[in-house]
């Protein structure tokens, strides 16, 4: 039987259209494939276009939700849906992957077909995992999108991509491990035969059985994210991935991590959240500012945008588990941002690399004067990252850094601190990079860039400073999902202390969260 | 008593034989020492007032496998005198673990057997071990085995040809 | 019955634990061969012994089947046997260890 | 004496098999050697009729022969596996024996033998008959494992196989002669009643269920009774390993299930703890070495000891003490689905191993496939997919059947033995992917690309094809492979 | 609305410039020119409308809402921005049109004045803010634009590295600003100006716990602290002492840079944010001490740090610096209005100063160390006269703007207490050394024989009109601002603040005082540097010591490379190698090894001899025994 929304299935056809896609290209001629994939996701982001037109801001429940029935013991059905926190996720997909189709237009020239296949299995799997409502069903996307990821790493990356294909790998598998065990956990603890994630997010686990889960759920996205101690797989694969792998990576994948955050740790596991809460500021201002010391090191431009990652990373975690409005906003739109920002530095970083075949700093400087149009772009990028106001990046972080301060004045200021490390490192690069003397040895292979490339860029400046200049609309959409998420805080909270709502219990005693953590482990 | 007396006369060969089966150096020895002990056995078998299995027992052991065997030893002639396998400290050890092991529990525990199914028959095997009640109950209980056997002897005799005919699959091919 | 069924049960087991120690020990595949043999033996004694003393003749046709099986064992085995001697000119078993790790 | 015709019937799709190969070995001489073909394909009829027979009867629970033989949809279950598997077999040694050399149409003879004796042993309820089918199947397999017998190490594996294997159902007998001294009887029903008076520590209880357990041990390849498995299954023509690694062993757990639960279920807690010693023995061990391997054949075969591991997590689960009825029948059901699945999964990569060849010799050297994807991207492809399946990612089918054991496990509150599963699942990864690695990764030596072609004969490609549609449709949509389990796995108490 | 424009009109001209650039090259200032020219116009309409007291408030729109937050941008005119609108608009204009002939034929032309633009923008949008949000964001783009402009001649590493620097620091100080408006919105809920102002009173009491969640409740007033924390901003920005060391390397810029953004508006957003945050720190005293000691000590290591220099860029610039000083002091005692009015006389004769400074340099081909100058009185008059007018007002010059300002200001510090009175001494002193190095530098670069590089020493001759036009209008300024009554106009900004009473004899002695040490500071230089030339190298062997400590800006830059920047540098890469790949990484990629190896030894089980596997099954078949045996 079906319990489809009645509707129009957008989701089901904006997931799967890149396999429509990929169907096309393997009937195609190889010269074509490259055609197809721009035109399958290019097709992909118009479909997806409308379901922000018709995405309605007032409510927290799922939108354009599909349900029907797929194994009947246990219950297993595909459900998708949408809502405030998926939606900007699902769009800045769509919106990168005609990117990076783009951007290896020229760049990748062998096994284009297989290249693009996995390209589209990619969007599949990564939108699927940002829509899926049903615990398997996240699950499966989840990890089908290991496999796309691996060959893009392993077969078009540098020098050392196998190793860093495998690491990347392995290492997310591995996290991902317990997520599995906690889910069928879950399934049999929550009284009810069905992996429906909304219906799972009401039940009540006891507080013990919850830190379990935390813990099992934190590992799978932490690796993800990653948090601070996962981290290392990430400049490797950044560095050996092709540009296109970077983006995606970067854009993409890292926000499975944060999203399963706010998907399910939050919503499912509330008491252990408010439990745990203290650790995982802590490691998050560690990575915020560990990330960005890491980034001072580097001499390789993908690294240094990696370890940058790690830091700007760090905020979204910082943001979501400040549990209140300002943070998780903060978080979620820094997600975008972090998407955007970090993507167009990697296209630029992607598209010096085609010229000079070099991602070191040294063979790459003085840009200015023979690519003053590619200087520009990469300046704009660069100054986004560093959180400029005016620009995307601040806008996050301002939100999130507000939500931090309400929880601890000391966490804020150490984020604060990565504000600055991240102008250092940032400007310090471009000083080299942008304004230094070109290394004579590249100069003859230093021309400017041709419409493609600004073609690709420019979009991205756009969101930068729409958001950075306009991010009301944006922040919009998330009101009431979130709102929603913090009730499911607030609900616990108010058990432990009633007649104080969430906001007042931070802004008034800094310290209540923690007590209540405590009370809840203790129980 | 004289049933005793024989049982153990039987089953003390038994064993020494078959220690002697695994403990002399030369095969052929070994298979000859087997024989002596299938006879033994089929002995045992006669007490146990089953006469047809011991008369399988001389024909197919002794008469058949035996003989087979022997005859790839001397069609083969393997040089006797082969040495012990280099773990063969860490087995006894080991079977004599087992050994204690079971008697152990043997005689904690106690042994105890089913009871008899038919008490009517007051000395029991009387009746029972005549060729004639085994071939009954052979082609009307277990009849479904005993297909099942014919084709196990039949797997076994295509198998040997399949697996020592020589050239068989040049002549195939050809 | 005069012979208690614990006398069998044990004159079985004894058997049955050569012929294993046989299995481990000998490097002549024959005489492994002979070993199992052994093993099977024990198996017909106890058998023939449980049959006897339950006066049910299954045991009897069991060991009727086992012995049938054992005939096709050593058929197929000492097969085998001749083949590998083909090959390496021994039949000890630990001459032939192609296939390791 | 008459043979009762309805037991005939009940046992039909045996006799049809046996007489099949019986016609076989008869038309065998006197078809010319262009012709053997045809021989094939008579034996893969049979199996598809065989199919429909048994699938007719699907439900039902008859015995015949006085108890001996019992037909019930668990069986049933089991014997369409087999059907397909031999199938799938006999079509994949069409081409694969032209190619090694060794065109016997005794071959198509000893599988549909074998398979009686498989079939015989998932469907009988007696020891006598189940220790006779174990034979038939197991003396049929010792003679084509050395089918290429001018290869030592094909000799070499028969060799290992026939002695290991005489040497376990040495012990296995014994164990059953002292459970017919227990209980008067090896039927398996009268052995439960007889076992569950006398309890758990009764010496020869404890003894015979200990040797019955290293004889079955043996026979699905865990820990420690496994070490046959990987000579035998590199030494095996690759048609007769895939045979062993996928029909004997689902026959043997088939059958080694029957008997815990329909023999011993009365002292459950006495074995399901042995057996999760077993299980995570094989689990770590399986995993670990393969890691090592560079043979994909030997790799396989580690890996095939492996998943008899994860396999054991149902046996486990069935038997675990504290767990309801349900429980224990989701365990049977998922250890029947992940058998299922496993078998098209591993069907799949050998018969890509089978069909690469180098030079004369097939390539089962991890090096051969260096670069395949660059020659033949199909074959690359699809040994990825089943490469993924085993390592048991998503969405293949291999995620879903390692899911349903998970949820068993867990379900019987082993939650641990599920994290371990999963982490060694990681571990597998590793080497699961190292093939793809070479595959797509790494560039072909310019001999590799003379000398390396596909043997892809169309009966071959028929076999991808079924194994492909396993691995993705079962991992799509497993809904109806998934009921059948459920539904088959009932008749076990 | 209308006067929405006044900031659009620069941002419009900045896009398209920024666009079209390339196209328009030499013709982009026909853009910019106008657009600011206009923007004056309006700035003056501004001006007349709140010249009676009444404040204008445009609200543009939403720009973000979230939880209980809601940031409204609007424009809000009250006397002070007033002012500083016009400030800005005038000497961005003259900037815009002297540029034309500065840059004339520089490569970026449209780039620069894009920027400029840009500047321009930001500028005016940061004082018409009406939210802090909105301050902060333009807060920032000024340093942005400023660190753009810096860089404006990239090649010159030097450049790079003051665009560098410049930014970081204004970072540094943005950290603690930032963190300033985060507490504001923890505090009042709001970040609109009004309605915090409207009850900061009530919050006064208010404490905050330091280390929040971490626990330890450490309380400080949130009142003070909120003001410390943006006070920090207004260090960076307005260059106070810890973090001045930006605005002297900030000359590495075009010397138009120098006048608009380094000396007479973006530098003085610091003091113009106490200014206009007026309502919080009168809450906080001791935020206001901070502010005044900080302004005080930026006032005397200013003025001692120039008068030894000798890139006369580099003079003007510390002159700033501790003009700046004396701002940030006067707002800290509270004269916030003689703070502003100082400032905007500041901004017209420093403004001048600059640009004289500029002509000479382009004069005598872009030679800044007044070393190799001299003698360039006759062949440049207009831009000698001009300089003159400029230093008087810069050195307190009975009559002149900067006269009246200084003077006012040293007043009303004098009668803000004890504090106060020893921060006007330095001040006075502070004012001798002013006209010490100011006429030092005229005598210097004006007087005497030419030193310049004979090379070009006869084709040195006065710039174009573009040039000597703004010197003229900002030399007119320099005088005029002194008697147009802007204190009495700001004085409606400022509730309360009835400056000190301009009579009495503090107010005559302090006039007498401060313009004797003008004088005597003009005296002192006329000595050393035209009578007896040999005086300041006689010195300079005595005192060797002071004197390299004034010469090596004492030695704060060396500190700072040592104490922070080489260290982190280092550290970052030490921690990187040893800690993040030789320990977490290694610890990852250990587990994988760890595994492998297992299964590498585990192997080795599998001898390939058939009997150790029978003997594997026996211990398997042992092991169940005793296990049953056992249990």
């Amino acid at each position: 039987m079906t319990v489809s929304s009645g509707g129009f299935p957008w989701i089901t056809l904006v997931v799967f259209l890149p396999i429509l896609g990929v169907v096309a290209i393997l009937l195609a001629k190889e010269e074509m494939a490259k055609w197809i994939g721009f035109a399958a996701s290019s097709v992909v982001l118009l479909v997806s276009l409308p379901l922000w037109g018709m995405f309605n801001e007032a409510t927290s429940a799922m939108q354009f939700v599909e349900k029907h029935h797929w194994i009947a013991s246990p219950s297993i059905n595909y459900a998708v849906g949408v809502d405030g926190i998926s939606l900007p996720l699902v769009l800045l997909t769509t919106f990168l992957t005609p990117l990076c189709v783009l951007v290896s237009w020229t760049s990748i020239n062998t096994r284009i077909r297989e290249f693009m296949i996995s390209l589209l299995v990619m969007e599949t799997a990564t939108l699927g995992v940002f829509v899926a409502l049903d615990f398997v069903l996240f699950y499966i996307f989840w990890e089908t999108m290991l496999i796309p990821m691996y060959l893009l790493i392993g077969v078009w990356g540098g020098e050392n991509r196998v190793y860093a294909a495998i690491k990347f790998f392995l290492y997310t598998l591995a996290g991902s491990v317990l997520l599995l065990v906690a889910i069928i956990v879950i399934f049999f603890n929550s009284g009810e035969d069905t992996f429906d994630i909304l219906t799972l997010s009401q039940a009540a686990y006891s507080p013990t059985l919850q830190a379990w889960l935390f813990w099992a759920f934190f590992v799978a996205f932490a690796v993800k994210v990653p948090m601070f101690p996962f981290h290392t797989w990430l400049p490797d694969a950044h560095v050996e991935a092709p540009t296109a792998g970077s983006v995606i990576l970067a854009s993409v994948l890292l926000k499975m991590g944060t999203y399963g955050f706010l998907r399910f740790t939050l919503p499912m596991l509330p008491d252990a959240t408010l439990t745990f809460t203290p650790i995982i500021m802590t490691l998050s201002v560690i990575a915020i500012i560990y990330g960005a010391y890491m980034a001072f090191a580097q001499s390789d431009l993908k690294k240094l945008i990696a370890y940058s990652s790690v830091s700007h990373m760090g905020f979204v975690t910082l943001g979501i588990f400040a549990l209140n409005a300002q943070g998780i906003e903060g978080a979620i739109l820094q997600m975008v941002n972090h998407g955007i920002t970090t993507g167009g530095l990697f296209l630029c970083v992607g598209i010096i690399y085609e010229r000079t075949h070099s991602r070191e700093i040294s063979d790459n400087s003085g840009l200015a004067k023979p690519m003053p149009c590619y200087a520009t772009f990469l300046v704009i990028f660069a100054l986004s990252s560093v959180g400029l106001p005016g620009m995307n990046s601040f806008v996050g972080e301002f939100l999130v850094l507000i939500g931090t301060f309400m929880w601890s004045k000391l966490a804020a200021t150490l984020a604060a601190l990565g504000v600055i490390l991240a102008a250092a490192y940032i400007l310090w690069m471009l000083q080299r990079v942008v304004y230094g003397v070109p290394a004579q040895h590249m100069l003859s292979k230093l021309y400017d860039m041709n419409p493609r490339e600004i073609g690709l860029l420019l979009p991205l400046v756009g969101f930068i400073f729409w958001i950075g200049l306009y991010p009301k609309p944006l922040l919009d959409v998330m009101h009431a999902s979130v709102e929603n998420l913090i009730q499911q805080e607030v609900r616990v909270m108010t058990v432990e202390n009633p007649g104080q709502n969430i906001l007042e219990s931070y802004v008034l005693t800094d310290s209540s969260s923690f007590a209540l953590g405590r009370e809840a482990l203790a129980r | 008593m004289l049933g005793t007396l024989i049982f153990f006369y039987l089953a003390g060969v038994i064993v020494l034989t078959a220690t002697l089966v695994v403990a002399l150096r030369n095969p052929i020895y070994s298979a000859m020492s087997l024989l002596v002990m299938f006879f033994h056995v089929a002995g045992l078998y006669v007490t146990l007032h089953a006469e047809f299995l011991a008369a399988i027992q001389i024909i197919v052991y002794a008469g058949a496998i035996l003989v087979l065997y022997l005859f790839v030893v001397m069609l083969l002639n393997i040089k006797g005198e082969e040495k012990y396998n280099k773990q063969s400290f860490v087995a006894l050890c080991l079977g004599g673990v087992l050994l204690v092991e079971s008697v152990v529990l043997g005689v904690s525990q106690g042994i105890t057997v089913a009871s008899p199914r038919s008490p009517s028959l007051g000395e029991p095997g009387a009746s029972v071990g005549n060729t004639e009640s085994i071939g009954e109950i052979l082609y009307s209980t277990y009849l479904f085995p005993f297909e099942i056997a014919s084709l196990i002897l039949l797997v076994a005799m295509v198998g040997a040809v399949i697996l020592t005919k020589k050239d068989i699959f040049e002549s195939k091919s050809s | 019955m005069s012979v208690p069924i614990e006398f069998y049960l044990a004159l079985s087991g004894l058997v049955f634990l050569i012929g294993l120690v046989g299995v481990l020990v000998r490097r002549n595949i024959i005489v492994i061969l002979l070993s199992i043999e052994l093993m099977l033996n024990a198996t017909n004694i106890n058998f023939v012994a449980f049959s006897a003393y339950l006066g049910n003749l299954a045991g009897q046709v069991f060991v009727f089947f086992a012995l049938t099986v054992a005939a096709a064992e050593v058929a197929v085995g000492l097969a085998i046997i001749i083949a590998l001697y083909r090959h390496h000119e021994s039949i000890n078993v630990d001459d032939f260890s192609l296939l390791k790790w | 004496m008459s043979i009762p015709l309805a037991d005939l019937v009940t046992i039909l799709p045996e006799l049809l098999v046996v007489f099949t190969a019986c016609v076989l070995l008869v038309l065998d001489p006197i078809t010319p050697a262009s012709k053997k073909d045809f021989l094939a394909w008579m034996c893969f009829g049979t199996l598809v009729v065989c199919f429909f027979v048994t699938a007719a009867g699907m439900g039902q629970q008859t015995f015949a022969f006085g108890n001996m033989v019992v037909v019930d949809s668990y069986a049933s279950f089991w014997k369409l596996l087999l059907y397909l598997v031999s199938g799938l077999t006999i079509l994949l040694s069409i081409g694969y024996l032209k190619d090694e050399k060794i065109e016997l149409a005794e071959f198509y003879g000893f599988i549909m033998l074998s398979l009686t004796g498989m079939m015989i042993m998932v469907s009988g309820t007696d020891l006598l008959v189940i220790y006779l089918g174990i034979e038939l199947m197991s003396i049929s397999l010792y003679i084509m494992a050395g089918f290429k017998r001018f290869e030592a190490k094909s000799i070499e594996a028969s060799a290992k196989y026939f002695i290991l294997g005489a040497f376990s159902s040495g012990i296995l007998l014994y164990g059953i002669s002292l459970l017919f001294g227990v209980a008067g009887s090896t039927n398996l029903a009268e052995i439960s009643t007889a076992v569950t008076a006398r309890g758990l520590n009764d010496p020869l209880v404890m003894i015979s269920m200990m040797l019955l357990i290293v004889g079955f041990g043996f026979k699905v390849a865990a820990v420690p009774f496994h070490m046959w498995t990987p000579d035998v299954y590199q030494g095996a023509p690759t048609t007769v390993t895939v045979f062993m690694a996928v029909a004997s062993k689902a026959a043997s757990f088939a059958a080694f299930l029957r008997v815990l639960l329909e023999g011993f279920g009365g002292v459950k807690p006495n074995w399901s703890g042995l057996i999760l010693g077993m299980c995570v023995l094989t689990l770590i061990l399986g995993n670990l070495v393969a890691i090592v391997q560079t043979n994909i054949k030997r790799m396989l075969a580690y890996s095939s000891i492996a998943h008899a591991g994860y396999a054991l997590i149902g046996v486990v689960v069935t038997g675990w003490m504290g767990t309801e009825a349900g429980v224990a029948s989701r365990g049977v059901s998922s250890l029947m689905l992940y058998l299922a699945i496993y078998s098209f999964m591993t069907m799949g990569a050998f018969t890509i191993v089978a069909i690469l060849r180098r030079g004369g010799l097939e390539g089962e050297e991890l090096d051969d496939f260096t670069g395949l994807a660059k020659r033949h991207q199909g074959a690359a492809f699809l040994m990825m997919l089943f490469m993924i399946s085993l390592a048991g990612i998503p969405p293949t089918a291999g995620f879903i059947g390692k899911f349903y054991l998970l949820m068993a496990a867990v379900d019987a509150g082993l939650t641990w033995l599920a994290v371990l599963g999963l982490i060694f699942a990681a571990v597998s990864a590793f080497y699961y992917l190292r093939v793809v690695m070479v595959m797509y990764m790494r560039e072909p030596s310019s001999d590799q690309e003379l000398e390396t072609r596909l043997a892809l004969s169309p009966t071959a490609t028929v076999v991808l094809a079924c194994a492909v549609a396993g691995v993705v449709f079962l991992g799509i949509y497993p809904g109806p492979l998934v009921s059948v389990a459920t539904s088959s796995a009932i008749p076990l108490p | 609305m209308l006067y929405a424009l006044i900031p659009l009109l620069p941002l419009f001209a900045f896009i398209v410039l920024g666009l079209l650039g390339h196209r328009i090259k030499d013709r982009a200032h026909l853009i910019a020119v106008p657009a600011v020219g206009i923007s004056f116009v309006l700035s003056v309409m501004a001006c007349s409308e709140v010249v009676d007291g009444h404040v204008l408030e445009i609200p543009l729109y939403t720009w973000a809402t979230s939880g209980e937050l809601t940031i409204r941008l609007g424009l809000y005119v009250d006397q002070l921005t007033a002012a500083m609108l016009l400030l800005v608009t005038i000497v961005s204009g003259l900037v815009h049109v002297y540029t034309i002939g500065y840059m004339h034929g520089d490569p970026g032309y449209a780039r620069f004045f894009g920027n400029i633009a840009l500047f321009t923008f930001s500028m005016l949008m940061l004082v018409m803010s009406d939210n802090f949000v909105q301050l902060f964001v333009f807060w920032e783009a000024v340093g942005l634009c400023s660190y753009l402009l810096i860089g404006h001649w990239y090649e010159r590493p030097s450049a790079r590295a003051a665009a560098t620097k410049a930014f970081l620091v204004n970072r540094i100080g943005d950290f603690g600003f930032l963190l300033g408006v985060l507490l504001v919105f923890v505090t009042f809920g709001t970040l609109q100006y009004q309605p915090v102002f409207a009850d900061a009173a009530a919050h006064v009491g208010e404490t905050v716990d330091l280390l929040g969640a971490v626990g330890g409740g450490w309380e400080v007033s949130a009142m003070t602290l909120i003001c410390l924390l943006l006070f920090v901003g207004a260090v960076g920005k307005s260059a106070q002492v810890p973090l001045h060391v930006w605005l002297p390397d900030a000359m590495e810029g075009p010397t138009p840079i120098s006048a608009l953004i380094h000396a007479a508006t973006m530098v003085t957003a610091g003091v113009f944010m106490v200014a206009r945050l007026a309502p919080l720190y009168n809450l906080s005293p001791v935020a206001m001490d901070v502010v005044a000691v900080v302004g005080g000590l930026t006032m005397i290591v200013g003025a001692t740090i120039a008068i030894t220099q000798t890139d006369i860029k580099r003079i003007v610039a510390y002159s700033t610096l501790s003009q700046l000083g004396y701002m940030m002091m006067a707002c800290g005692l509270g004269g916030y209005v003689f703070g502003i009015y100082h400032l905007l006389t500041h901004g017209a004769f420093k403004a001048l100063l600059f640009l004289g400074c500029g002509s000479v340099i382009l004069a005598v081909h872009h030679e800044q160390d007044m070393r190799h100058m001299g003698g360039l009185k006759d062949k440049l008059p207009i831009t000698y006269w001009t300089f003159i007018i400029g230093s008087l007002a810069l050195a307190g010059f009975p009559l002149t703007a900067g006269f009246f300002s200084k003077d006012e200001l040293l007043l009303s510090a004098w009668n803000a207490g004890a504090l106060g009175q020893t921060l006007t001494v330095l001040g006075v002193l502070t004012a001798g050394m002013t006209a010490f190095y100011s006429f030092r530098l005229v005598f210097v670069t004006f007087w005497g024989e030419s030193r310049v590089d004979p090379h070009h020493a006869d084709d040195v001759r006065e710039p174009a009109k573009v040039v000597t036009v703004p010197l003229l209008v900002l030399a007119v300024l320099s005088i005029v601002t002194g008697y147009i009554g802007i204190p009495e106009f700001l004085q409606h900004a400022f509730p309360g603040s009835e400056g000190a009473g301009h009579h009495g004899p503090a107010a005559t002695g302090i006039m007498i005082v401060a313009t004797l040490a003008g004088l005597i500071g003009i005296g002192v230089a006329y000595l050393f540097y035209v009578k007896s030339p040999d005086i300041p190298d006689r010195l300079m062997t005595q005192w060797s010591m002071l004197y390299n400590l004034s010469l090596n800006k004492w030695y704060v830059d060396e500190a700072y490379d040592k104490a922070i920047v080489n260290p982190t540098f280092k550290m970052a890469d030490y921690m990187w190698k040893k800690f993040d790949i030789a320990i977490i990484d290694n610890a990852v990629n250990g587990v994988a090894r760890g595994f492998a190896w297992w299964g590498w030894v585990a192997r080795f089980i599998q001898t390939g001899e058939t009997q150790n596997y029978a003997l594997s099954m026996t211990v398997g078949a042992v092991v169940i025994l005793t296990a049953y045996v056992v249990f």
